[in-house]
């Protein structure tokens, strides 16, 4: 059996939430997306053999919820043609779990191909008469050098160990809630505030981005109101009065 | 002009202290001799080995040479060399580095865009491990790093180059996958009735 | 009763990957066959890459035995060698040394999985330039050789002893790194289009 949604306007099989959505009879802005994804990953650390066909394809379906999420959350004055219709939501989704799966199925054949391939063994040292000639490769290093390279080393496997502990998170779906958190604490501490100082702290590209699509959820949602005193200005933000 | 026998004695010689496959155009420069006299020992070698039941066999991988012991025996090669290969590819790595394999150069968003998920980490730890290579940036706005496939990529996966791949097209989804897919995510109406 | 050529095959696929001469007890030990028949392959095997003019040639050194290349071809040999990409064996000799320094005693199977490649030929150039020397076995399947840095190593890096060497503490991820490792980890996709 699939894995279980339960939100509250909808409780069953996360395909049949999809259907619902591709037939209109839910309205997409209404599915908390970061919610269904921490409960799966949450979920995730409960199982102990991971499907892992399910699980993949649910991060697919998942980030492209969001997508359609997001480009639906544009505000629809007159670009109505702008906003993916239900039939194309669902084209966009079946072409990709098709796709998708053609990579998978040849992933799997590279995997055997690794898998005969490590029978194979081949010569990995050169014979002391030979290494006589090899040039003094570390002529001039330092003992600076020798911290920088351990510390290279270090660095990796840190890295590495941390990888294999992360679990396939989706962070851009998780990041856009953290993002709408932060716009509705920064604008009830500090009051109207302009996206320019809002994001004045931000460095990664991505995070003002997210922030961008923060403010359109929250316009959607009309707890904050938007203004731009010229063209190419900057945008002023403020909470609405019915907050 | 150098005897045949002593052409053969040391290309086998340089294929036997090689740690990495070795082209043809390499041993070409080396032995000083064409790389077509080249082409017809290493044949010639790769034929003996097989017939005389050697230990280790003549390989065309990753665009060069290079012997490799007979698989049958891996067993007790294993018993004497301590396997240090941990290089357990995760099935996101897989699915990732087939992207790559199959659409290169590629960009961090097309592969992300076909898997769905978030391409960098996997990416990062997949360029420690050498399999693959920035190979430039697109002409595209913001100018992405091109991503593609290494020499360790091929010899990883036992491949002479990346022609010998196998056909994407045979791994398309069947017809009974491709319908269950789109039976899921079309609603009853525009669908077949039931 | 194995067959003898696959037995053959074996011996020979052994003789291929090992890093140091192979006594006969230890082939005997991973074959399962009596040290006599395994002489007389042995015997065997000498005698016709001797009568082929094979690359390479069977030398009993050390109490065990070894595959050389062919004196006769070592000036091509040295070419191939001489021609190796020298910032690649600069950077893994190196990591290597590191490694050795601050993990002693330790095997080579650690320092390639540490390193993730392979450190045959750069263990051999530290044997050689002194660096490091061999400290005894581990007490692991196969015993592998472990190994230490040695005097000169000392010298060549002005150290008074090991305790000398930075404290291992200070190459912990400083709060850049750190920052940097965690930003990677969640790195987003870098807003292109395409």
């Amino acid at each position: 059996m699939g894995y279980q949604v339960k939100l509250e306007i909808f409780e069953g099989p996360f395909d049949l939430l999809l259907n619902l959505i591709s037939r209109k009879e839910i309205d997409i802005c209404d599915i908390p997306i970061a919610k269904i994804t921490r409960e799966y990953l949450a979920y995730l650390q409960h199982v102990r053999d991971v499907d892992l066909e399910v699980a993949s394809e649910f991060l697919l379906v998942a980030a492209t919820l969001l997508e359609i999420k997001a480009s639906n959350l544009l505000p629809e004055e007159e670009d109505w043609e702008e906003e993916i219709s239900p039939k194309q939501a669902r084209d966009i989704l079946i072409a990709r779990l098709l796709e998708y799966k053609k990579f998978k199925s040849v992933s799997l054949e590279l995997a055997a191909r690794a898998q005969v391939e490590r029978r194979f063994y081949g010569r990995e040292h050169l014979e002391e008469r030979f290494t006589r000639i090899l040039p003094d490769y570390l002529r001039g290093v330092t003992l600076a050098d020798l911290t920088e390279a351990m510390r290279g080393i270090l660095t990796r496997k840190t890295i590495e160990i941390a990888e294999e502990q992360e679990p396939p998170v989706v962070s851009i779906i998780l990041n856009l809630e953290e993002k709408i958190d932060f716009v509705l604490g920064e604008l009830d501490r500090r009051g109207s505030q302009t996206f320019a100082s809002l994001t004045s702290e931000l460095e990664d590209k991505i995070e003002i981005v997210t922030v961008f699509i923060a403010l359109l959820e929250l316009y959607k949602r009309g707890l904050i109101s938007l203004g731009q005193a010229v063209t190419f200005g900057d945008i002023e933000i403020g909470l609405t009065s019915e907050k | 002009m150098m005897e045949l026998t002593e052409l053969r004695g040391i290309i086998e010689s340089l294929l036997f202290v090689t740690t990495e496959p070795l082209s043809l155009r390499k041993m070409s420069e080396i032995v000083e001799v064409d790389e077509v006299t080249i082409k017809k020992i290493l044949d010639e070698l790769a034929e003996e080995y097989r017939e005389q039941d050697r230990g280790f066999q003549l390989r065309e991988i990753a665009g060069g040479y290079r012997l490799y012991t007979h698989p049958g025996y891996a067993p007790y090669v294993e018993k004497l060399v301590l396997s240090w290969d941990q290089r357990r590819l995760t099935q996101a790595s897989l699915e990732t580095l087939a992207i790559i394999a199959y659409k290169q150069p590629v960009t961090k968003a097309q592969i992300s865009s076909i898997r769905g998920v978030d391409a960098g980490t996997v990416l990062n730890s997949l360029l420690e491990k050498g399999l693959i290579r920035e190979m430039g940036r697109a002409n595209s706005p913001g100018q992405p790093i091109l991503y593609g496939t290494t020499q360790i990529f091929l010899e990883t996966f036992g491949l002479k180059d990346l022609s010998d791949l196998p056909p994407l097209k045979e791994f398309e989804p069947d017809e009974r996958t491709r319908k269950e897919i789109i039976q899921k995510l079309t609603s009853k109406e525009e669908g077949e009735s039931d």
